[in-house]
């Protein structure tokens, strides 16, 4: 029966990194915001099964949180985003998409070896979350810098936050995980709010800094 | 020791004052009294304790750095120097009561000047490191206050700012040279500091250290480019304290630490010291004869005499190490006595220099001249005041000089080569240093009190008030007394002395016609005295035989001038002119270039020479310094435009770097 | 009763220079003329020149100031004192421990500022040339003077010039260091005391000149006590190279009438035999650039620091 | 007697100081009218000072939540005190900006709220004994600065709120990750739940914990928490929030939030520091503390804007303080702590000269500022007396600290003195050199005089200047034994 558990959580984590490693490959908006929310699902589900088996209903909680959020109201907002702000062509990446998977998987490597020396003592369940959810969150990390467009970037930004969410959960007995989750919901529900506000954030790069600083009379 | 306390923080009270009642009419007077007083009292009391021969007083207040508090000592050293420091302020204070008035926003001074006052008693009496640190500071920190207190002139400015900058440098250097000598447990009193000497590495960088922090404040060639910026630039009697007295302060750092805390020295390190002492002592004077500007003239003697001062240091610390401590208390005593003399002829200078400013206006020599008529008082405090400088007898100048030519005299005794093929060198420089600096002080009081007037300004000027002429002659006074009766000054400074190096020179009280006598009557003597008076007398029997004999027919015309017609004013001979024949010798060192430019028979145009002058030192040490800081500035600059995103890869990449260091660590 | 004696000695000493300098000046035109193949004026003209100019009445500047008419006898009593304590014909006088030699330098050196100041008092400018080229050799022969005082105090072992004659008399050989200061010392006493090559003591406007320039504006008294100035300072360094370098006949201290005797004789030969030489090297050299004639002091100033630096290393051998 | 009078206070100090800023954000939060929400601002932050002040009487015991050790109370204390005294110049200078119209009554409620939102978030993150609810408390205290940051609306003003806010979340992020990692090394020692949380707790057991865990967790911890100290090359959020919030929102980011964040880092430095085999984060903090110093010193002299100028300076500082924290010791730590209580004051005073200089000159371009002691004596020497004191000139308390870091430094790594000495310079010279010209020289622009109070500005000089020459004994002992928990 452990075996079983133990197999299907590191089945969803694992999916959970194919899903970022999908998410760095796609280069068209709309895509971008399907599979995000595939991300989320696959996370909402990993999350539910935490909580199945290590029998804290509260995770529930966290994984509704997860799939309400994130695998609809996100993705839909952004939708519209998308199309309000018309930036529904390609997105311009940095580098290209194949140096940049190649990036990602060495970052993959490089979770793998720093989580497994770590958590050596730890029990198997939780180093392969915790590897997974360090895998993920560079993964996100990456995202954000090699993309140029603002929604891009938001979507890579959630994936990271998903894999603090797949590690806190992981965290056998971990406290404050909904509040934690409540929270960076927040958190993002600001950013997405902000792009609705702010329009100028069509992409953090379109506020020309250089134009800013001249203003500020900063630049020589 | 109490009354230093007080009469500091009746300075300190003072400066507060000041604060509340700069606006008022009386505050200017007011606050120069009582500085005046408190000067004059730790002056009393430090005399006092210097000629008493007392034991050291140790007094430990609660304040400054916790678990060590503020350690507060007077020893023979400090006393004397705060005798240097009291008499040159309370001069200054009481010149200033006269010269005060004439400054055009006095809230910018009154605050500082006692607080500078303070700040230099307090580093005298010092006796830890943070202290000694927090006063030293403190000083250039209030007197930085009063360099750029005529701020809107944008040179002041400038000034200000490289000396602030010079000013941290060397307290930095400083701090570290303290630190090195406290060690790692921290132990900041000076009194551990002289129970455990360093080892000779720590010791080289100590020196090193040292040589940078006290230099940079004395005006050490090549640390000395602030100090021709900045002393002009305060108000004249605070010109005459920064040049004639802080100065002072900073040859006592160097003194404390050098020959006191540091323990033994080691034959070597007198050579660095010689070889900057001797070069400041050269330079200086060069340059000073090439101003045109009467105060900063002054400002670049002065970096010559501090190189005279450093050189006897430099003997001391030659002869205490391979142990001749006769010799080595005659050159500290030689470099002391400078210190005293120095101060002393250096404010005098600097109060005829303000002076004339407030009578004329001008600090340009080029437009002065005449002055002997118009100003018959300042004429004759500022020919004492050239005399002395010149280092001539019978005048105090010369006293110290001749002493350390003798001290320099005993050096072949010394086994070291290197310092053999130095000293000789070093002495021939010092020699030069007199000689031109002679030549620097004609041509100062030559064109600026002598011939007829080259400006109407210097025309209708008058004499300065009653407190500025007491305040000269005064100080004018003690260089006629200290140059009559060294024996006096040099049994004062004994004391001091022995405690340096162990010994003292003889008494010279007690030697008959009260001349000097540095070690032997066989090997040298000199009498200020007698020179005086066989010249006095010579001259009086002169005047007498002449008008006895002599016809007293007197009869005033033109100027004879080979037969010229009466020019104007303008034919006179310049400043620059009266430099020439030495910028024309010393043009290589100078880097002088001298471009004419004759207009073509017919053209109406006139004639040029124009004059440029490089200051090799700023071109190769100071200039690239600054360029790269700006270079380098500029590169980092482009960090702050960059985008949000890479600014995001800043953290991504700080982040993989880190993590690769933990996956590779053992 | 000793005490007398030295005074008398002491002041036997002082107008004896007083007595003799204008009688130097005399003799060397006289040589010189000679050498020249002219007769020349007669050996006790300068006394008559000098009687001549006290008489006449000064004819002063409008605007020349107190330091103008204070500064030749300012100038004649340093020169005079810094004379009276070269040791002429007797060492050991009463006051000769009062200055040393670096201190008789000095009291020259005031003497010229002096000359300096009162050449830029009126304000014209000849007086200012003659004063900057007199500062400007000075601030070379100086040094040189230090550097020739190290190397003697350094052989002699005191800067006391009675000391040195009498260690001189007794026991000195032939040093390297000493000819060189010997040569340096004449050099400076050439400049210092305006002769050719470095300035022409008979010249009158004319650019090149030095000293003359200094004292164009002075008449009557005044100049008499200058031109007396200048007298005792060439008799005053021709008695300091005899005393220095040919100290033979000098009365030692505490002698007898006798000896003093024969001191004052060896002396005024000796003033004979220096005014010679001078005379004949004058005349054998023409005059140089004034810009040639730092270089030539400043061989000085090499030639005593070199004789210095050779004192220092020998002392360790 | 006043002891145990204060112990039998209704409530506990401990939850007014955190009770009494919540309360007052909601009522600022409702209240309309924007003059008394002011004083109400003053008044609340006041309160909280006094609670905080009472807490240094009576300590209560460390509950699940909330804990007082030595260490937090100072970082509680100084930290309330600069809330006060900047609510207390925010007051004067709000109603300004309202005048002029920079702010609309509605904002002004909302800010005054913030404000309050602010400090609570802070005193949370510094009395919790959790490091869960430490990190939602800093989050919450950057989401209340970011908006505030913003609050102008201007171009500027929302590109530098945006800035702060997406690099502020990464860094929340990586925080939390490394939270999550502690927590896991904590988890076999202490065993599941809550206490693995706990300060308390994992302080004592520290020696037990994971030690690799720990090493990635402190990486995470000190990249996400240092994010919000400003240390390079993560600094890139600070000059903009600095130079185009509300200047009480500068004084409050440099004297307080850096502090907050700084206090977090030197928690998580405690438990590796107790724990034999994880690497030592000492070496890592002075690393990147040199590093900054170093940077700031050069960025420093480039600068147009008067506030962007003295956020670097705060760059600048708080790579000093990391430094010393970094090299550990009594000394150093001493130093570090000196350094961080003298540091908060004198620049928060700072930012209050510079709030009214650019109220009274209407710019904040050093170019358009001359002349400053000419034309506004008291401002200008307020000014010129404060960058004094943060250069490090005696006798102001912030010579006494560098004095020690770089003696004791220098008496244990030489070599690392001489970069800190150069750093140091370099920074001196910059602020030298435009402070000379801001003070200095023909006054150009408005002479309109200033309405604010200068009370605020120079009651912190005043602390810093009496620092500078005495410290009081306990405060001395205190900060000892603070210094020796740190190690």
């Amino acid at each position: 029966m452990e075996r079983i558990f133990l197999d299907v959580a590191h089945m969803l984590a694992g999916g959970l990194v194919l899903v970022s490693f999908m998410l760095l490959y796609q280069d068209r908006m709309f895509g971008l915001l399907n599979v995000f929310a595939l991300h989320a699902v696959v996370l909402s589900l990993s999350v539910g099964w935490q909580a199945h088996i290590q029998g804290a209903p509260h995770l529930y909680a966290t994984a509704l949180i997860a799939l309400v959020l994130k695998a609809l109201i996100i993705p839909v907002a952004l939708h519209r985003v998308v199309i309000k702000l018309g930036i529904h062509r390609t997105i311009e990446t940095v580098g290209g998409i194949g140096p940049t998977m190649l990036a990602g998987i060495g970052l993959v490597a490089l979770s793998m070896v720093v989580m497994l020396r770590a958590t050596a003592a730890a029990d198997p369940l939780a180093r392969e979350d915790l590897a997974f959810a360090l895998a993920v969150v560079l993964l996100g990390l990456l995202m954000m810098v090699t993309r140029r467009n603002a929604v891009s970037q938001i979507v890579g930004f959630m994936s990271l936050e998903n894999g603090l969410i797949l590690a806190a959960t992981g965290a056998k007995g971990m406290p404050l995980v909904v509040e934690i989750s409540v929270a960076f919901s927040v958190l993002v529900a600001f950013i997405v709010i902000g792009v609705f506000l702010f329009r100028i954030r069509e992409r953090f790069d379109t506020v020309d800094v250089q134009a800013l600083d001249d203003f500020r009379g900063e630049r020589r | 020791m109490e009354v230093s306390l007080a009469a500091i923080g009746l300075l300190l009270g003072c400066a507060v004052l000041a604060v509340t009642l700069q606006s008022r009419a009386a505050a200017t007077r007011l606050v120069y009294c009582i500085c005046l007083a408190a000067c004059l009292a730790m002056l009393a009391a430090s005399a006092r304790h210097l000629l008493s021969g007392a034991e050291a007083r140790a007094i430990h207040l609660p304040i400054g750095l916790p678990w060590i508090g503020a350690r507060l000592r007077i020893d023979e050293l400090s006393a004397f120097f705060q005798i240097v420091i009291n008499l040159g302020a309370a001069a200054a204070s009481l010149y200033a009561i006269g010269y005060g008035r004439h400054e055009e926003a006095p809230e910018r001074v009154l605050p500082f000047y006692p607080a500078f006052l303070a700040g230099m008693n307090v580093v005298l009496l010092a006796d830890d490191a943070f202290t000694f640190l927090v006063s030293w500071e403190f000083m250039s920190l209030s007197s930085w206050a009063l360099v750029v207190s005529s701020h809107r002139e944008s040179e002041n400015r400038q000034a200000g700012y490289i000396y602030i900058l010079m000013a941290s440098f060397g307290t930095l250097s400083l701090l570290l040279a303290l630190g090195l000598l406290a060690g790692p447990t921290g132990s900041y009193g000076f009194a551990e500091m002289r129970s455990n000497p360093p080892s000779p590495g720590t010791a080289a960088l100590v020196l090193a250290l040292v040589l940078a922090g006290a230099g940079s404040k004395a005006g050490l060639v090549p640390l000395h480019i602030w100090l021709p910026l900045a002393h002009p630039a305060a108000p004249s009697h605070v010109s005459a304290l920064m040049s004639g007295v802080m100065t002072k302060v900073a040859v006592y750092g160097f003194v404390r630490v050098m020959l006191d805390l540091i323990g033994p020295p080691a034959w070597w390190w007198s050579l660095p010291v010689l070889a900057l002492a001797s070069a400041s002592a050269v330079l200086g004077v060069l340059f000073a004869l090439m101003q045109r500007d009467l105060k900063r003239l002054l400002a670049f003697s002065t970096i010559e005499n501090i190189g005279i001062i450093f050189i006897g240091i430099a003997l001391a610390l030659a002869f205490k190490a391979s142990d001749m401590p006769a010799a080595s208390a005659l050159a500290l005593t030689a470099a002391l006595l400078h210190v005293l003399n120095h101060s002393l002829f250096k404010s005098l200078l600097f109060f005829v220099a303000g002076a004339i400013l407030s009578a004329t206006g001008e600090r340009d020599i080029e437009k002065l001249g005449g002055l002997v008529h118009a100003m018959p008082h300042t004429t004759v405090a500022c020919l004492g005041g050239c005399l002395a400088i010149s280092a001539l007898p019978p005048l105090n100048g010369f006293v110290s000089e001749w002493l350390l030519f003798q001290a320099i005299l005993l050096s072949p005794e010394l086994p070291q080569w290197g310092l053999k093929l130095m000293i000789p060198a070093a002495g021939a420089m010092l020699a030069l240093g007199a000689a031109l600096s002679a030549t620097c002080f004609v041509r100062a009081f030559g064109i600026s009190f002598l011939g007829r007037p080259r400006s109407p300004v210097s025309a209708s000027a008058h004499d300065v008030d009653a407190y500025s002429r007491t305040g000269m002659f005064v100080l004018l006074a003690a260089c006629v007394a200290v140059g009559l009766l060294p024996g006096f000054a040099i049994d004062g400074m004994a004391g001091a002395v022995d405690r340096l190096v162990g010994t003292r020179m003889p008494v010279q009280a007690s030697i008959p016609w009260l001349s000097i006598v540095p070690i032997s009557e066989s090997r040298s003597s000199y009498n200020g005295l007698l020179v005086f008076f066989f010249i006095t007398v010579s001259t009086i029997v002169a005047v007498k035989a002449i008008h006895r004999f002599a016809s007293n027919a007197l009869r005033r015309g033109p100027a004879w001038d080979c037969g010229y017609p009466a020019q104007n004013p303008q034919t006179q001979y310049t400043g620059d002119s009266f430099a020439q024949p030495v910028r024309r010798v010393f043009a290589d060192v100078l880097r002088a270039r001298e471009t004419v430019e004759m207009p073509t028979p017919g053209d109406p145009r006139p004639a040029r020479l124009s004059v440029a002058i490089r200051d090799l030192l700023w071109e190769l040490l100071y200039a690239p310094i600054s360029g790269w800081i700006s270079s380098s500035a500029a590169l980092l600059n482009h960090l702050q435009f960059l985008t949000i995103r890479r600014y995001l890869s800043l953290v991504f990449g700080a982040l993989v770097l880190l993590l690769l260091m933990v996956a590779i660590w053992p | 009763m000793a005490l007398m004696i030295d005074l008398f000695v002491q002041g036997v000493q002082m107008l004896l220079v007083l007595a003799l300098a204008p009688l130097l000046l005399g003799y060397t035109r006289k040589v010189k003329a000679r050498l020249l193949l002219r007769k020349g004026p007669p050996v006790l003209q300068p006394y008559r020149d000098l009687l001549r100019l006290s008489r006449k009445e000064v004819v002063l500047a409008e605007n020349a100031s107190w330091i103008f008419r204070s500064g030749p006898y300012m100038i004649f009593a340093a020169t005079w004192v810094a004379a009276a304590l070269v040791p002429t014909f007797a060492a050991g006088l009463q006051f000769s421990w009062t200055a040393d030699l670096i201190a008789i330098t000095a009291l020259l050196g005031s003497a010229r500022l002096f000359l300096a100041l009162v050449g830029m008092d009126v304000g014209t400018s000849f007086g200012g040339i003659g004063a900057s080229r007199e500062m400007m050799f000075a601030s070379v022969a100086e040094p040189a003077m230090i550097m020739i005082v190290f190397t003697i105090a350094l052989v002699a072992g005191s800067t006391q010039l009675s000391h040195i004659a009498t260690f001189m008399t007794s026991h000195v050989g032939l040093r390297v260091s000493l000819g060189l200061a010997l040569f340096a010392l004449i050099i400076v006493a050439l400049a210092e005391n305006a002769r050719i090559p470095v300035d022409n003591p008979a010249t009158h406007l004319e650019l090149t000149m030095v000293h003359e320039a200094m004292v164009l504006e002075y008449s009557g008294r005044h100049l008499a006590v200058i031109e007396m100035a200048a007298a005792l300072k060439l008799l005053l360094y021709i008695s300091l190279i005899g005393c220095i370098f040919a100290p033979w006949g000098i009365a030692p201290v505490g002698a007898g009438l006798t000896d003093y005797a024969v001191g004052i004789i060896t002396y005024i030969a000796k003033l004979a035999v220096g005014g010679f030489l001078l005379v004949l090297f004058e005349t054998s050299i023409a005059k140089m650039r004034v810009f040639r004639v730092p270089e030539f002091l400043g061989a000085a100033l090499m030639l005593g620091l070199l004789g210095t630096l050779l004192l220092f290393v020998s002392r360790s051998f | 007697m006043i002891f145990e009078w204060l112990a039998h206070l209704p409530v506990a100090p401990v939850t007014a100081v955190l009770a009494i800023p919540a309360a007052a954000t909601i009522v600022l939060a409702v209240l309309p009218w924007y003059r008394p929400t002011a004083y109400l601002n003053v008044v609340a932050t006041l309160a909280t000072f006094l609670a905080a002040l009472t807490l240094l009487a009576v300590r209560p015991e460390p509950g699940t939540y909330l804990f007082v050790d030595d260490l937090n109370i100072v970082f509680v204390v100084l930290g309330t005190f600069v809330g006060f005294t900047t609510s207390a110049f925010s007051a004067s200078y709000i109603a300004h900006e309202l005048e002029i119209g920079r702010l609309t009554p509605a904002y002004l409620r909302f800010y005054h709220a913030m404000y309050q939102a602010l400090m609570f978030g802070m005193n949370l993150a510094l009395l919790a004994n959790n490091i869960g609810l430490m990190w939602v408390a800093i989050e919450l205290a950057t989401l209340s600065t970011v908006v505030m940051v913003g609050i102008y609306r201007t171009h500027e003003a929302l590109e530098a709120a945006w800035k702060y806010f997406i690099l502020g979340s990464v860094g929340i992020a990586l925080a939390l990750f490394g939270t999550i990692l502690v927590y896991m090394a904590a988890r076999p020692v202490i065993g599941e739940g809550h206490d693995a949380m706990v300060w308390t707790e994992l302080s004592t057991k520290a020696a037990a914990l994971n030690p690799e865990l720990l090493n990635v967790a402190f990486i995470f911890l000190i990249l996400g928490y240092g994010t919000k100290v400003g240390l390079a090359p993560l600094h890139a959020w600070l000059p903009d929030a600095h130079a185009e919030g509300p200047t009480p929102i500068s004084a409050v980011l440099s004297g307080l939030l850096l502090n907050v964040a700084l206090y977090a880092v030197l928690r998580f430095k405690i438990i590796l520091a107790a724990n034999p085999s994880a690497i030592n984060p000492g070496p890592l903090m002075a690393s990147l503390g040199l590093l900054s110093l170093i940077f700031a010193g050069f960025m420093l002299y480039r600068r147009r804007d008067i506030k962007r100028m003295f956020a670097y300076s705060s760059i600048e500082h708080m790579g000093l303080i990391a430094f010393a924290f970094g090299m550990g010791g009594p000394l150093a730590n001493f130093a570090g702590l000196l350094h961080m209580m003298m540091h908060s004051l004198t620049k928060s005073a700072i930012f209050f000269a510079v709030g009214h200089i650019s109220q009274v000159k209407g710019t904040q371009k050093i170019a358009e500022i001359r002349g400053l002691t000419e034309s506004h004596p008291v401002l200008g020497w307020g000014l010129v007396l404060g960058v004094v004191a943060i250069a490090g000139l005696p006798p102001l308390g912030i010579f006494m600290s560098e004095f020690l870091i770089v003696t004791s430094t220098f008496a244990r790594e030489p070599l690392l003195a001489i970069p800190l000495v150069l750093g140091l310079l370099i920074a001196f010279g910059a602020l030298m050199l435009r402070v000379s010209e801001i003070a200095f020289g023909e006054p150009v622009g408005s002479m309109a005089r200033v309405e604010a109070s200068y009370v605020p500005m120079f009651s912190h000089l005043a602390l810093v200047a009496l620092a500078g020459i005495y410290l009081p004994s306990p405060l001395v002992a205190w900060f000892q034994n603070v210094a020796r928990l740190l190690g």
